[in-house]
């Protein structure tokens, strides 16, 4: 089978693409054989999520030809594209909270039970798909669950089982390992592997060159709305394929961070959730100059505490002292009056304001410095600065006045890292700071946290993703289940002993 | 034994709280219900003031089952009231007895299938409308609504030359004022509506994509739901209910004129969200509608009934109101 | 051609559209070029459209105002143009008369109305004493118009006064509004006659709507005897005011008891006739509109009991509408 | 040079299209003038017509300022008819002539400030209820400013007992209805709260907040903007804005009641919205706003001015705001 596979599933030829103001693709080509993974890579806004929506009948291309199993289609809507044998796991989640994630599974393809003329809605074969489905892909999922109550990163889980449920001949995977652990990401890859070995297709993009390596068979490179060429995989090797994804040569993963850890600025003493469920008796400092990693598996309540520090989450007890002084904090407001910034890991649902212009969304959070004596604002110094910010982080849009939901995701991220530099933060926490960043944004991130250590700066990053965390924190802090676990100095932490600490349940 | 006895009526209490806190909409009409009862010492209770709540509230409840499913897509619908208005008139001219001088179409005899058809197909063709102009123009439900409300009401003028459309025949009108044994028509065909209701929300795949559309659009149009034909689908229903509302309405009175019906709109909304239809989409049953009209009209029922100052009245209700969605909105205040 | 501007109040009201559906007769008949709008119970709106046809030209004008006290602020604007204008349904204010004598009331004032359901009660109860409660007691169910309106108040209050004035003691039992709505009206019926069975004897309403609705809601109720003796098959009388065809029909069919005529044409073909006679240079003191001649002697309500406007008044009357004349307003 | 020419006519000619498609809505305006100027043969663009319309559009500006911001934050605001109406009523019972007998305060006779203090709080009092209900009680703005509207409507029927509050002092008449030179007081009013909000809107941190605030109001809160102060703000001051509406009012009417400013809130929002300002919240300008008022006007004006049968009226209207905002959405449809 493997051999005279030859054929492709799937040819994508010459497709373009524009939104007003950007040529998002230009006239690329996709070609991706049965039984095969393809990874797609690219930097951000490079139009990798574009091309896919193109397939999945999203978006109307405005030139080329798409080719599925031999067949030309046009597809008008993404129930063409599912009917056709393509399905897909997008970017950004897309579920409805409300309702179970049964319901979310079937939507739009529900079982029914024929009376006569008339079908009715099996809930009980719905049940009983959803529940053999889990079993199948050993995730442990409650049906009748409602999906916004489940995490984020079960939440992508059911949408990895959705996607896989269509039985489709080419499946989309548009970053879906960006809010999954690596035990996860490694259940995700079992799953890709099973689809594979019956014939399917799997179209992988990510940012995570490590996965790359491990999954696929092909990899494909966009720049610029440009397809860069098709590789196999076991033909090149990480440093070329970064240098044809951002064009230039790119040596290190991580830059030295080189500053040495300072007095005490933040303390955090015996902190519990007021939510029962959450973190308990916690207790950290954060020094001068120092990054701090926390990490843990999804759920180990990482976001929980540090949105709890920034005043999002009630308390039920502790201490949060800043400078050695008690910190009252109850309000995003009080944090960022006491130095502190945060980036959430939810961009689109708590960082970008989508309608409002680059520099508006740079600026929001430091406003009251840019408030002139007649208590107007200075937009000149507003407009200079947070383009120089942007500048400085390489954020690739077309003028500042741009909206940003008109930015790709990783863009969008790096307008939010401005916006928390802006406040001239003593403390940074970082909640996955580089989630869905491409590897040269990722570097230019990780010298900007490096730098900012350097000068004094106090950072906590929040991450799934090991060797970020090894390879940029002076200690790297475990949470298990809300509990702290331990602290690993520098010399100490390796994925074993993280991981060690991070699945040590009661 | 003892120990074990009090985790049980813990447990017990638990599970009433719980209860309690999930049907707070219930809670809230058993609440008003009760305390009303005591004020009338339980002459509220006797089935002739059970029955007037019912025929009062049958029409809104119609016009309540419409709006609430296009809430539960995150729409609005502030044609209602116009639309109802349009709907009865346009009946009410088909049903007239034909040797009334006053009638719109002196000297015929219409069957009796025509005002009805007529007046369910108006309300029909006003709810396509406004799903056309919300799908595929694009246009926030408010406004667009809005549009078809000034039209509606400039209709229902254009055609009654805003004269009472009246003198209905009593063929026509024994279909509202009738009675089954001692339950009114009315109260019946809410019934069969709301059966339809609940199936059409629970059992079909139609329901399900209200509330996907309702509760995320975008994941919706990705799992392959037309959005666009699903939301004409919806207010077309919407209409067709109003059709029915209207059809009642002009039945019950023996008339229709301009002021038919004006303000329903607001009435119908309020009652749905006091019954937990969530304005943000994707949440809500039928019979949470239903017991959001019931809500509301025992309180328009109580304060007549008690002979409230008309002044206060309003000032009454519209607390009632906020405290009621107020108490709802506690629920997921609890779960964030 | 002369051009004569109506500003109406609110065409949805049954009185109103009569009004003006004779309004354009007239105008036709008379080859006017009648410019209608409707303000739509705004008055506002109502100044905004003045304004309008006064920068058009339109000097003389047929008012249906919204309120008796926003007539001298436009008396005054059409005065500064030199024009006139004939007040109908609200009666201008003394004031607005006395902004020049080319300004006239064309009406008999809402009062008037309640005033002769107040007569027509009375007629009823002597020839029904045996519907009287002990003492001479009447036990009244009021269904209001929209609150606040001008026909809903002075109604009302006319006809409280004039039963009180014919030595009744009026008890009312319960007081709403249904604003001018049938269905509002049958609703609070219905949850009346549940709360007060048996404890009224009549059942006043602001417009004929709401009576049809209270009549409807009676029946439905079977608060009905088997005879028509007193006129009506219910158990009360219920009175509306408008006297529209559909309210005759109930009579015919001894439902409703009576309503008051408050007469459309009439006002309607008096303001025309004052306002033409004014566009065309005809008008004199004096002046016969529509065969009425201006009244002579201060009367007891505002504006014609001030001797100095008394002139600029014309009192189209009122009619009760009852059992013996309503066939003669039916159309045939 | 030939070629060169024609790439310049082709960068105006683009630079234009672009123009329009991002000012739909001054097209729509300057069309329908431009429209109504050809049918009344420019008369329509005579001062005393031009003055007209900017009377008889200067008390729904304040309106639509007020809830142009507030749908700005994306809340929605249905108490404003009432509000005005009750505001109105109150500013005009310490304004009537102490002589009159039927003045509620018969025989005072207040200072001039006193109406207008009394009229601005009391819109800013349902304003800041509104916006407490709404940020602290977590209820949507649709149903929290139903009932206030049923509040206002109550309170204003109990304070002036349905009475009719009229025969104001020709002091407090002519702060409406003076004029400056040929420039009508009204429309210099309204030219100085547009400045106000235009700071506001575009110079002010508050201002900013309240587009952050309607365009993610998760990420509002996490940049540390108080998200529940700033929704009081908002709706405190358009309470303020609707206070200055019905003391205008009340001056140019020179009487206030029930009646008074009835479904001002629908006109107000369908003009703003036919203003651009969406109802998906963080988008919109003052100058929008103050488009779409005018537009909505020369629509009510024009219809007035060419005597179109006030039946047709409502039709016509229903249409052209449809149309308006289909034309405006384009916009937006374009770019997705
Ligand atoms: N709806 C849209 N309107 C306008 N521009 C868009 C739209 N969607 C995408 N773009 C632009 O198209 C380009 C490609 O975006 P796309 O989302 O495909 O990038 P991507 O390769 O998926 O990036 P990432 O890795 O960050 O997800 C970007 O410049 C983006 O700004
Ligand atoms: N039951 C729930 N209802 C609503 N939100 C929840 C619920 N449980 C978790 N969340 C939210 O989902 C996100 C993920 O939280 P989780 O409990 O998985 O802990 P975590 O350690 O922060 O996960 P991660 O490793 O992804 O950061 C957090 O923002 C959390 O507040
Ligand atoms: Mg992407
Ligand atoms: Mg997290």
């Amino acid at each position: 089978m493997s051999d005279d596979s030859r054929e492709y599933v799937l040819e994508m030829v010459g497709v373009s693409k524009s939104f007003p103001g950007v040529h998002a693709l230009d006239g690329v080509s996709l070609r991706v054989r049965p039984g095969k993974v393809h990874a797609l890579m690219g930097e951000n806004g490079a139009g990798k999520s574009t091309l896919m929506k193109c397939l999945f009948g999203i978006y109307r291309e405005d030139a080329g030809e798409i080719t599925l199993k031999g067949e030309k289609v046009k597809f008008h809507s993404a129930k063409d594209a599912l009917e056709a044998g393509v399905s897909m796991i997008h970017q950004e989640l897309s579920n409805v909270p409300e309702r179970s994630v049964r319901e979310n599974i079937w939507l739009g393809r529900e079982p029914l039970r024929r009376i006569g003329p008339m079908g009715f809605l099996d809930h009980k074969k719905m049940h009983e798909d959803t529940t053999v489905l889990m079993k199948s892909l050993d995730m442990e999922i409650d049906p009748a669950e409602r999906m916004g109550g489940l995490s984020i990163s079960k939440q992508q889980a059911c949408e990895i089982a959705k996607a896989v449920s269509y039985n489709a001949s080419v499946v989309v995977m548009d970053e879906p390992s960006s809010s999954l652990t690596e035990t996860e990401t490694a259940h995700l890859f079992k799953i890709i592997r099973d689809l594979t070995s019956k014939g399917v297709a799997v179209i992988y993009i990510s940012h995570k060159m490590s996965e790359i390596f491990q999954v696929a068979d092909e990899v494909s490179i966009m720049r610029d709305g440009r397809m860069i060429g098709t590789f196999p995989v076991a033909d090149i090797d990480e440093d070329r394929l970064i240098k044809l994804m951002v064009g230039r040569d790119n040596t290190h993963r991580f830059p030295p961070v080189e500053s040495t850890p300072g007095p005490i600025r933040l303390e955090i003493r015996d902190l519990t959730s007021a939510n029962p469920r959450s973190f308990k008796n916690v207790s950290f400092e954060l020094r001068q100059g120092e990054i701090l990693g926390i990490g843990g598996l999804v759920g180990a309540q990482r976001t929980e505490l540090v949105e709890a520090i920034f005043g999002l989450r009630r308390l039920a007890s502790g201490e949060i002292l800043v400078d050695g002084e008690k910190a009252e904090i109850r309000t995003p407001r009080d944090a960022i009056a006491r130095g502190i910034a945060f980036i959430t890991e939810d961009r689109r649902g708590s960082g970008i304001f989508p309608l409002l212009s680059i520099t508006m969304n740079t600026a929001i959070a430091s406003l009251d410095s840019y408030v002139s004596p007649a208590l107007l604002l200075e937009h000149k110094r507003i407009e200079a600065e947070s383009r120089k910010l942007n500048e400085a982080l390489r954020t690739k849009t077309p003028s500042m006045s741009t909206l940003i939901q008109n930015l790709s995701g990783g863009n969008q991220q790096k307008v939010l890292v401005s916006r928390w530099l802006m406040t001239l933060p003593d403390i940074l926490i970082m909640d996955e700071p580089t989630r869905g960043i491409d590897v040269g944004a990722k570097f230019e991130i990780y010298t900007l946290m490096a730098d900012l250590a350097k000068n004094g700066k106090s950072i906590i990053m929040v991450s799934s993703e090991m060797p970020e965390l090894i390879g940029m924190s002076h200690r790297v802090m475990v949470l298990c289940a809300g509990r702290h676990t331990g602290t690993l100095e520098k010399a100490q932490a390796t994925q074993e002993s993280i991981m060690r600490l991070a699945t040590q349940f009661e | 034994m003892a120990a074990n006895n009090a985790a049980g009526t813990l447990e017990a209490r638990k599970g009433f709280r719980a209860f309690i806190s999930k049907n707070t909409n219930l809670v809230t009409f058993i609440t008003l219900a009760v305390g009303l009862g005591l004020l009338t010492s339980g002459r509220s209770f006797e089935w002739p003031s059970v029955r007037n709540l019912m025929i009062a509230e049958s029409v809104r409840a119609f016009a309540a089952l419409g709006v609430g499913m296009i809430i539960i897509t995150r729409g609005i619908d502030l044609s209602i009231g116009y639309v109802v208005c349009l709907v009865a008139s346009v009946a009410a001219s088909f049903a007239q007895t034909p040797d009334y001088t006053a009638a719109l179409y002196p000297g015929i005899d219409f069957p009796l299938w025509l005002p009805l058809m007529a007046g369910v197909v108006t309300g029909g063709i006003f709810g396509l409308f406004n799903g056309v102009l919300i799908a595929y123009g694009k246009l926030p439900a408010f406004i667009a609504t809005l549009g078809t409300m000034s039209i509606a009401r400039g209709a229902q003028l254009i055609y009654t030359r805003a004269a009472v459309v009246g003198s209905l025949k009593d063929s026509y009108k024994v279909i509202s004022q009738g009675s089954l044994g001692p339950i009114p028509n009315l109260a019946i065909y809410v019934a069969i509506a709301c059966v339809f209701i609940w199936i059409l929300l629970r059992h079909t795949k139609r329901g399900t994509n209200f509330y996907a559309i309702g509760g995320n659009s975008m994941a919706a149009r990705v799992s392959g739901i037309n959005v666009e034909r699903e939301t004409v689908v919806v207010y077309t229903y919407a209409g067709l209910l109003y059709g029915i509302a209207g059809c009642l309405l002009a039945g019950r009175l023996g008339l229709a004129n301009a002021l038919t019906a004006n303000g329903m709109e607001l009435d119908a909304i309020a009652a749905v969200t006091v019954g937990g239809i969530s304005q943000t989409g994707g949440v809500g049953t039928m019979s949470g509608m239903i017991i959001g009209v019931l809500t509301l009209g025992i309180i328009n029922y109580g304060m007549t009934y008690l002979g409230v100052d008309s002044y206060y009245q309003l000032l009454v209700k519209g607390f009632i109101i906020i405290v009621a969605v107020w108490f709802d909105m506690k629920k997921y205040a609890r779960r964030a | 051609k002369p051009v004569i501007g109506a500003l109406i109040r609110n065409l949805d009201e049954q009185f109103v559209a009569d009004y003006a559906a004779n309004l354009k007769v007239l105008a036709a008949k008379a080859g006017v070029d009648l410019k209608l709008l409707d303000s739509r119970s705004d008055q506002a709106t109502q100044l905004d459209q003045l304004n309008t046809l006064i920068t058009q030209g339109v000097k003389f004008f047929v008012i249906v105002p919204n309120q008796t006290e926003a007539t001298e602020q436009m008396a005054k604007a059409i005065q500064a143009v030199g024009g006139g204008a004939a007040f109908s349904n609200i009666q201008p204010s003394v004031a607005a008369l006395k902004v020049g004598p080319n300004f006239f009331l064309a009406s008999s004032p809402e009062s008037v109305a309640g005033s002769i359901q107040a007569d027509i009660i009375d007629n009823y109860f002597k020839k029904n004493p045996g519907k009287l409660a002990a003492g001479k007691t009447i036990n009244a169910l009021f269904l209001l118009g929209q609150l606040g309106h001008p026909a809903q108040k002075y109604r009302t209050e006319a006809v409280k006064a004039g039963l009180v004035a014919k030595g009744y003691k009026l008890n009312v039992i319960a007081e709403d509004t249904a604003n001018w709505k049938p269905d509002e009206a049958q609703q609070k019926m219905d949850a009346w006659i549940a709360a007060y069975n048996g404890k009224f004897n009549i059942v006043i309403t602001n417009n004929d709507g709401m009576a049809l609705g209270a009549v409807e809601s009676l029946l439905t109720a079977k608060y009905t005897k088997s005879d028509a003796a007193d006129g009506t098959i219910l158990k009360v009388p219920v009175l509306g005011v408008d006297a529209t065809q559909v309210a005759l029909k109930s009579m015919s069919e001894d439902k409703l008891y009576a309503t008051v005529l408050q007469d459309s044409v009439g006002q309607s073909s008096t303001a025309f006739e004052l306002a033409l006679a004014m566009a065309t240079g005809k008008y004199k003191p004096g002046f016969k509109a529509w065969g009425l001649s201006p009244e002579t002697k201060p009367g007891s309500e505002a504006p014609a009991n001030d001797a100095a406007v008394i002139g600029q008044c014309y009192l189209v009357p009122f009619k009760a509408v009852t059992k013996d004349n309503y066939k003669s307003f039916m159309t045939k």
